[in-house]
C-alpha cells in the first residue's frame, strides 16, 4: 500500500515541482549567468565589471529584473499587436520545455522521455517562430532584416547540430536521455572522446543556434541596430534575453548529457579516482573561505554581512555535499550521493561549457553573414555528415570485426579530420576564385 | 465591399531579386558612423548598390569665426575640429602662421612639438584602433587601447593641463617648459609600448574571422586613392609611399630617422596593418626625440601683436588621419583674412561611395571604420 | 482516466478552432500562426496516444521545418499589396454549397459502413510498448523499398529547387 | 607699428587692376629668401615688411617666378597665364577662368602635379571680379607644389575640375555652398554642409557673422533664432 502510493507520488508530483523549479528558477540562474558574464568580459578587459550593487555586484542581476519589470513596455503604432505580444513568449516557452527532457541529475528530470533528445532538439526548433514573428511584427527595416538572417542562420545550423547529435547518439543507441548517460558509464568512456570530431562540430552549431558569440549576426550592435529585438523594450525584451540564456543552457546541458557523460563524476569507472568525490565539497570549502576573506574589505557594512551571508550558504552546500560520503549516512540513503553529487557534476560541466561561449564571444570578432552561411553549409554540414559515417563505420569495425576501441574510433576520428582539412582548403580557394563581394 | 483594386504597385528600380530595392537610413544617430554622419543606403537585398552621404551636422563655420578672431585667439578652435588629434592640428595652425610671418620656433620648441605631435598620433591611431575592432565585433581591443591612451593623456596633462583639445603650442613656439619628468614619462609609456601593439597584433592579426571581414573589403586602387585626393594611412595602404614629414619636413622631423609603411592592395586589411606600423614608428620617433631634448629658448621672436604682411600662404602636416592643409590669407591686419582648412578626413570620405559598391552592410560599417574620419573635422 | 478526457477534447477543440481561424483571418501571418497551433494540436494528441515518436515527428516536421518555411516565404514577398487586393471573390456561396455536398457523402458514408468497415476494438493507449526502436526496425526492414524510393524523390526535389535557384541569383 | 593706412588700401583701392600690387613680394626682393630666415628683429619680419608699392605696373608680379616651370606654361598657354609670382616660397600661377580646366589637365598629365590637395576661395569684394579660386596641387615625382588661382566675378561660372582629379567634387560642393561659385559641368553641385533650402552664403564677407537664414530656422526648427 505504502509503496504504490510513494509510486503514485512520484509519477505525477516529483516532475510537478522539478518544472516549477525549473520555471521559477531559470529565470534567476538566467540574471546570474549574466552577471558571470560581465564579470568574465571585464576580467578579460583589465577592468573590474559591476562592483556597485550588493558586494562584488552579487545582487546586480536583481536590479536588472527590478529594472526591466518597471521600464515602460513601449509597443510601436503600426505593429501588429497580438503578434508582437505573442512573439517572446513563443521563444521562452520553447526554451523551457527544452529543458524538461534533460535530467539534471540521476533524480532531477521532468519526463524520461522515450524520444528525450529528440524532442529537446525539435521544441527548441520551434524558438526560431519566437524571433522571425518578433521581427516582423515591429514593422521596421532593421528587425525585418534582422529577423530574416536570424531565421536562416538558426535554420542551417540546426541540421549541423542535428547531423553531430546523430554522431553521439550511433554510439549510444538510444535517445532517451538517462539511458545516453548510462552508455556512457557502460562504456568506461565519455562521447567525446569517442567522437571529438562530434563534439567540435556540436559546439560551434550551437552557438550559432544561441545567435552568440562570433555568430551574433543578428543583433549586431553595429549595423542593424538590434536587429529583431530594436523595438522591444522592458519585460518583453527581457523575455526575448531570458529565452536566449535558457538556450544556452539548453544546449550545455545537451552538451554535457551527450558528449561530456552528463552527471558522471570524471573518471567514474575506476576506483582509484574516488578522492575525486571530495572535489565537490572542497571546492565549496575554497569559494566560501574567498568570501570570509573578501567580506572585511567591503566598503559598507551591509555588504559586509552579505558577503558573510554568502560565505555561509556556500560551507552549508558545501556540507550537504559531504554528506553522502559519511559512511554512516550512505548505507541509510544509498541514493543520497548519485542525486546530489550528479548534480553538482552537471551543472560544474554546463558552467565551463557556458564559460566557454563567453570566452569565445570576447576574443573573436563577428562573422559577416555570407561568411557565416557559407561555413555552416560548405563546411560544417558536411563535415558533420562525413562524422556520422565514420562513426557508423568505427562502430562496424568493432562490434563485427572486433577491433578494440582505442584503434577503431581515433582511425575514424583522424580520417575524419583530414576530410575536414579538404573542406576547409576547397572552401578557401573557393573563395579566392570568386569572392562573394566585389563588383557587382 | 470597396473593391478597389489596383493595378499592381509599379517598382521604383526593380532588382536581381525582384524585390524592392531597400533604401536603408544608416542616420546621424548610430553607433558606428564615428560622430553625426549619415549615409543613405541604396540596398539590392543585402549587397550595397549606392550610397550618399549626407554631412553638416556638426558644421560649426569655424573657417567664418577665424575672420573675426586674431591669429593666436583661433588657435583654440582649431583643436576643435579633429578633437581626436587636437595637438597636430594646433601644430599645424602655429607652423602655417609662423611660415606667414616668415619666422620659425626655435630648435628645442621644435623638438618637444614633434614629441608631443606622435604621442597625439599613437593616440588618435589607438582610439581608431578600438573603435574599429569593436564595429566589427571584437570587444576586447577597445579597452586595451584605451588603456595605453590613457597614459598618453596622463603626459599631455602634466605638460600643458588638458586632456583632449589642448592648445599645447603657441605661434612661434612653446608657452609653457617642458616638465621635468617629461622625458621619463614619454620613455616610460614608449619602453613597454612595442609588446603592447604585440598584444593587439596577436588578438587580431591572424585572427581568420578578422581577416575574412577586412581582407578585400573595401579596396582602393593606388591610381584612384590619387585621384580622390586620399592622403595618410589610406593612401599609403594603396601603395604610394607619400609622407609629409619625409617628403617635406617641417618642425624638427629631419633630425629623426624612421620608415613610412606601405600596403599593397589597399584594403581594410592594409590600412589596419599600416597604421599599426606606424605607431611602432611614431614610437621610435619619440625615443629619438627624448635622448637629447636640445637646450634654449622655447619662444622665438614674435611679438604680442600678430601683424603678417599681405599675402599667403599653404602649409600642410601629416596629421594622423592625413594631409591637414592651413590655407591662410593675410591682409596685414591682426585677423587673417581667410583661413581654409584642408580636412583629410573629407577628403578621405569622399573614396567611401566607391569603395562600398558591391559590399554588404557589415562591411559598410567596417569601411567607415578604416578610414578613420572624425566628423569634427569633415564638417568644421 | 478522466485527465485524459480533458486533454483530448482540449487538443481536440483547439485544433478545430485554429484550424477555421487559419481560413478567416485577413492578416497572412496571423493566420500562419493558427496553422501552428492546429499542427501543434494533433501532435498533442499523439503524445497524449503515447505515441511519442510520431509527436516529435510531427512537431519538427510540421512546425519545426515547413511553417518556418511558410514564415520565411511570407516575410520575403511583399505583403502590403495583396492586401489591398479585393480578397474574396464572389463565388463564395458555390464553395458553400460544395461543402456541404461532401459533408453529406461523408456521413453516409461513415453511417452506411460502419458495421462494413473492418475497424478493430481501439488498443488501450497505456499498453503500447515505446514506438521508436518499433519504427526504426520495421522501417529498414520490412518497408526498406519505399523508403528508399521516398528518399530519392525528395533528393530530386531537393535538386530541383537547386537548379531553380540558381537560375534566378 | 602704426597701422599703415596706405597698407590697408591696396587691396580695395585697385580694383580694376589685377590686384599685382597684394602680393607682398612686389617690393623686387630677389626671389629666394635666405631659407632659414635669420632670426627677424623684433616683430617686423624684414623680408616682406616694406609696405607694397602702390600697384605695380607691368601685369604679373614684378617677382617674375621666371623659372622653367612658367615658361613651360607660358609656351602652352601664352596669355592665358595672367600672372605668376613667389609668395612665401611658393610659385603662384594665375590664369584665365576660361581656360582652368584645359591648364589643369596639362598640370596633371604633363607637369605630373597628380594629386590635387585643395581647391577653395576667397572673397574679395571690394574687387571687379569678386573670387579667387584657389588650387593647390602636389606633384610625387617632383615634390613640389604649384598653386593655381583663378579670378571669378560674382555671377561668372567657373569650369569645374571635378572631370581631371575626383577629389574636385565634394570641394566644389563645399565653395559653391559658401561662396555661390557656380561650377560649370559639376555631377550634382548642390550644398554639402548646409541644408538644401538654405538661402545665403556664409563665407561671403558681406554674410554677417550674425545673421542667419531665418526664415529656414523658423520653419526647420521652430525657434525664433534669438541671435
Amino acid at each position: 500500500m505504502l509503496m504504490n502510493i510513494v509510486h503514485y507520488l512520484i509519477s505525477i508530483w516529483v516532475p510537478l515541482v522539478c518544472a516549477v523549479i525549473i520555471v521559477a528558477v531559470l529565470p534567476l540562474v538566467a540574471g546570474y549567468i549574466v552577471l558571470m558574464e560581465r564579470k568574465v568580459m571585464a576580467d578579460m578587459q583589465a577592468r573590474l565589471g559591476p562592483m556597485r550593487v550588493g558586494p562584488h555586484g552579487l545582487l546586480q542581476p536583481i536590479a536588472d529584473a527590478l529594472k526591466l519589470l518597471i521600464k515602460e513596455d513601449i509597443i510601436p503604432d503600426e505593429a501588429d499587436k497580438a503578434i508582437f505580444w505573442v512573439a517572446p513568449l513563443i521563444s521562452v516557452t520553447a526554451g523551457m520545455l527544452a529543458m524538461s527532457a534533460l535530467a539534471i541529475g540521476p533524480w532531477f528530470q521532468i519526463a524520461d522521455l522515450n524520444v528525450g533528445l529528440l524532442f529537446v532538439v525539435g521544441i527548441g526548433a520551434l524558438g526560431i517562430f519566437g524571433i522571425v514573428l518578433g521581427g516582423w511584427a515591429s514593422n521596421s527595416h532593421y528587425s525585418l532584416l534582422g529577423a530574416l538572417r536570424s531565421a536562416a542562420q538558426l535554420v542551417s545550423y540546426e541540421t549541423a547540430a542535428g547531423m553531430a547529435i546523430v554522431g553521439a547518439l550511433l554510439l549510444a543507441g538510444t535517445l532517451s536521455t538517462r539511458e545516453i548517460i548510462q552508455a556512457q558509464d557502460d562504456y568506461g568512456v565519455w562521447f567525446i572522446f569517442a567522437a571529438p570530431v562530434g563534439f567540435f562540430i556540436y559546439v560551434v552549431a550551437s552557438i550559432a543556434e544561441t545567435n552568440r558569440a562570433p555568430f551574433d549576426l543578428p543583433e549586431a550592435e553595429s549595423e542593424l541596430v538590434a536587429g529583431y529585438m530594436t523595438e522591444y523594450s522592458g519585460f518583453r525584451w527581457a523575455l526575448y534575453f531570458l529565452a536566449e540564456y535558457t538556450n544556452m543552457v539548453v544546449v550545455a546541458s545537451i552538451a554535457t548529457t551527450l558528449f561530456l557523460g552528463g552527471w558522471l563524476r570524471p573518471f567514474a569507472g575506476m576506483p582509484i579516482f574516488n578522492f575525486l568525490d571530495f572535489f565537490p565539497t572542497l571546492l565549496m570549502l575554497f569559494v566560501g573561505a574567498y568570501c570570509f576573506y573578501r567580506a572585511p574589505k567591503q566598503p559598507v557594512k551591509v555588504q559586509k554581512m552579505f558577503m558573510v551571508a554568502v560565505g555561509l550558504g556556500i560551507f552549508l552546500v558545501g556540507a550537504i555535499l559531504a554528506a553522502p560520503l559519511a559512511p554512516s549516512v550512505n548505507s541509510m540513503l544509498p541514493g543520497l550521493k548519485p542525486g546530489l553529487h550528479g548534480a553538482f557534476w552537471f551543472l560544474l560541466k554546463v558552467g565551463l561549457y557556458i564559460y566557454l561561449f563567453m570566452w569565445l564571444r570576447f576574443t573573436f570578432p563577428r562573422y559577416r553573414f555570407d561568411q557565416l552561411m557559407r561555413l555552416g553549409w560548405q563546411f560544417l554540414i558536411p563535415l558533420s555528415i562525413v562524422n556520422v559515417m565514420g562513426i557508423g563505420v568505427a562502430l562496424v569495425l568493432h562490434r563485427q570485426w572486433g577491433w578494440s576501441h582505442w584503434t577503431a574510433f581515433p582511425l575514424t576520428t583522424i580520417a575524419t579530420l583530414a576530410v575536414a582539412g579538404w573542406l576547409g582548403w576547397a572552401d578557401d580557394k573557393s573563395e579566392k576564385e570568386h569572392p562573394m563581394v566585389g563588383e557587382t | 465591399m470597396a473593391d478597389e483594386r489596383i493595378p499592381f504597385a509599379t517598382h521604383a528600380e526593380s532588382t536581381v531579386l525582384g524585390a524592392d530595392e531597400i533604401v536603408l537610413n544608416m542616420g546621424p544617430q548610430h553607433p558606428s558612423t564615428h560622430g553625426v554622419l549619415r549615409v543613405k543606403l541604396r540596398l539590392d537585398g543585402e549587397k550595397v548598390i549606392g550610397s550618399e552621404c549626407v554631412i553638416g551636422y556638426l558644421h560649426r563655420g569655424v573657417e567664418k569665426i577665424a575672420e573675426h578672431r586674431s591669429y593666436q585667439q583661433f588657435a583654440p578652435y582649431v583643436d576643435r575640429m579633429d578633437y581626436v588629434a587636437a595637438v597636430s592640428n594646433g601644430l599645424g595652425y602655429c607652423e602655417a602662421v609662423e611660415k606667414l610671418l616668415g619666422t620659425e620656433a626655435p630648435l628645442r620648441a621644435r623638438v618637444i612639438r614633434v614629441i608631443l605631435t606622435e604621442l597625439q598620433r599613437i593616440a588618435s591611431h589607438l582610439f581608431w584602433l578600438g573603435t574599429h575592432a569593436l564595429d566589427i565585433g571584437a570587444l576586447t581591443p577597445l579597452f586595451y587601447c584605451l588603456r595605453e591612451r590613457e597614459e598618453i593623456l596622463k603626459i599631455f596633462e602634466k605638460y600643458c593641463g588638458a586632456r583632449l583639445t589642448t592648445h599645447a603650442f603657441r605661434i612661434g613656439g612653446l608657452q609653457y617648459e617642458a616638465y621635468d619628468e617629461l622625458e621619463k614619462d614619454v620613455e616610460r609609456f614608449c619602453k613597454p609600448f612595442d609588446k603592447r601593439v604585440d598584444e593587439y597584433e596577436s588578438l587580431l592579426t591572424e585572427n581568420r574571422i578578422w581577416v575574412g571581414r577586412t581582407k578585400g573589403i573595401g579596396v582602393l586602387t593606388a591610381k584612384e586613392a590619387i585621384d580622390y585626393g586620399a592622403s595618410g594611412p589610406v593612401i599609403r595602404a594603396s601603395g604610394v609611399k607619400w609622407d609629409i614629414r619625409k617628403a617635406m619636413p617641417y618642425a624638427a622631423y629631419d633630425l629623426y630617422k624612421f620608415e613610412i609603411p606601405t600596403g599593397q592592395n589597399g584594403d581594410t586589411y592594409d590600412r589596419y596593418i599600416v597604421r599599426l606600423e606606424e605607431m611602432r614608428q611614431s614610437r621610435l620617433i619619440c625615443l629619438q626625440a627624448i635622448e637629447n631634448i636640445p637646450t634654449g629658448p622655447i619662444m622665438g621672436k614674435v611679438g604680442k601683436v600678430l601683424k603678417p604682411p599681405p599675402g599667403e600662404v599653404y602649409h600642410a602636416i601629416e596629421a594622423p588621419k592625413g594631409e591637414l592643409g592651413y590655407y591662410i590669407v593675410s591682409d596685414g591686419t591682426t585677423q587673417p583674412y581667410r583661413v581654409r582648412i584642408r580636412p583629410p578626413s573629407l577628403i578621405n570620405l569622399e573614396a567611401f561611395d566607391k569603395m562600398i559598391r558591391g559590399h554588404l552592410v557589415a562591411d559598410v560599417v567596417a569601411i567607415i571604420g578604416t578610414l578613420d574620419i572624425v566628423l569634427g573635422e569633415v564638417d568644421r | 482516466m478522466m485527465l485524459d478526457q480533458i486533454v483530448f477534447y482540449f487538443f481536440a477543440t483547439l485544433a478545430v478552432i485554429s484550424a477555421v481561424l487559419v481560413v478567416t483571418r485577413r492578416n497572412i501571418v496571423q493566420s500562419a500562426i493558427f496553422l501552428i497551433t492546429a499542427l501543434l494540436a494533433t501532435a498533442g494528441i499523439f503524445l497524449q496516444l503515447h505515441a511519442e515518436f510520431l509527436f516529435i515527428v510531427q512537431v519538427i516536421l510540421y512546425a519545426g521545418g515547413i511553417m518556418v518555411l511558410f514564415v520565411f516565404v511570407i516575410m520575403l514577398i511583399n505583403l502590403d499589396l495583396s492586401l489591398h487586393q479585393v480578397q474574396f471573390n464572389r463565388q463564395w456561396w458555390l464553395g458553400l454549397l460544395l461543402s456541404l455536398v461532401l459533408g453529406a457523402q461523408l456521413t453516409v458514408a461513415i453511417a452506411v459502413g460502419r458495421s462494413g468497415l473492418p475497424m478493430g476494438e481501439p488498443a488501450p493507449a497505456t499498453m503500447l510498448e515505446p514506438s521508436t526502436q518499433l519504427v526504426g526496425k520495421v522501417l529498414f526492414t520490412e518497408y526498406m523499398l519505399p523508403f528508399e524510393v521516398a528518399s530519392i524523390l525528395l533528393l530530386v526535389a531537393m535538386i530541383g529547387a537547386v537548379v531553380m535557384a540558381k537560375k534566378k541569383v | 607699428m602704426a597701422n599703415d593706412p596706405e597698407d590697408k588700401q591696396p587691396p580695395a583701392s585697385s580694383p580694376s587692376e589685377p590686384p599685382a600690387a597684394k602680393p607682398p613680394a612686389a617690393a623686387g626682393e630677389p626671389v629666394a629668401k635666405p631659407p632659414a630666415a635669420p632670426v627677424a628683429p623684433a616683430a617686423k619680419p624684414p623680408a616682406a615688411a616694406a609696405p607694397p608699392k602702390p600697384p605695380a605696373p607691368p601685369k604679373e608680379g614684378p617677382v617674375a617666378l621666371e623659372n622653367d616651370l612658367v615658361k613651360r606654361y607660358r609656351e602652352k598657354f601664352g596669355p592665358a597665364i595672367l600672372e605668376a609670382w613667389v609668395d612665401r616660397k611658393q610659385a603662384i600661377l594665375v590664369v584665365a577662368r576660361e581656360l582652368l580646366a584645359e591648364v589643369c589637365v596639362y598640370s596633371r598629365d604633363d607637369e605630373k602635379f597628380d594629386w590635387l590637395s585643395d581647391l577653395t576661395a576667397v572673397d574679395w569684394p571690394k574687387r571687379e571680379k569678386r573670387f579667387d579660386i584657389v588650387l593647390n596641387m602636389y606633384s610625387f615625382e617632383k615634390n613640389e607644389k604649384l598653386r593655381l588661382k583663378v579670378y571669378a566675378g560674382a555671377d561668372e561660372r567657373v569650369p569645374s575640375v571635378q572631370g581631371i582629379w575626383a577629389t574636385a567634387n565634394w570641394m566644389e560642393r563645399e565653395v559653391y555652398d559658401m561662396f555661390g561659385v557656380v561650377f560649370e559641368g559639376h555631377p550634382d553641385l548642390k550644398r554639402i554642409l548646409l541644408p538644401d533650402e538654405w538661402q545665403g552664403y556664409p563665407l561671403r564677407k558681406d554674410y554677417d557673422i550674425l545673421t542667419q537664414d531665418q526664415a529656414w530656422v523658423r520653419e526647420n526648427l521652430g525657434i525664433e533664432s534669438g541671435q
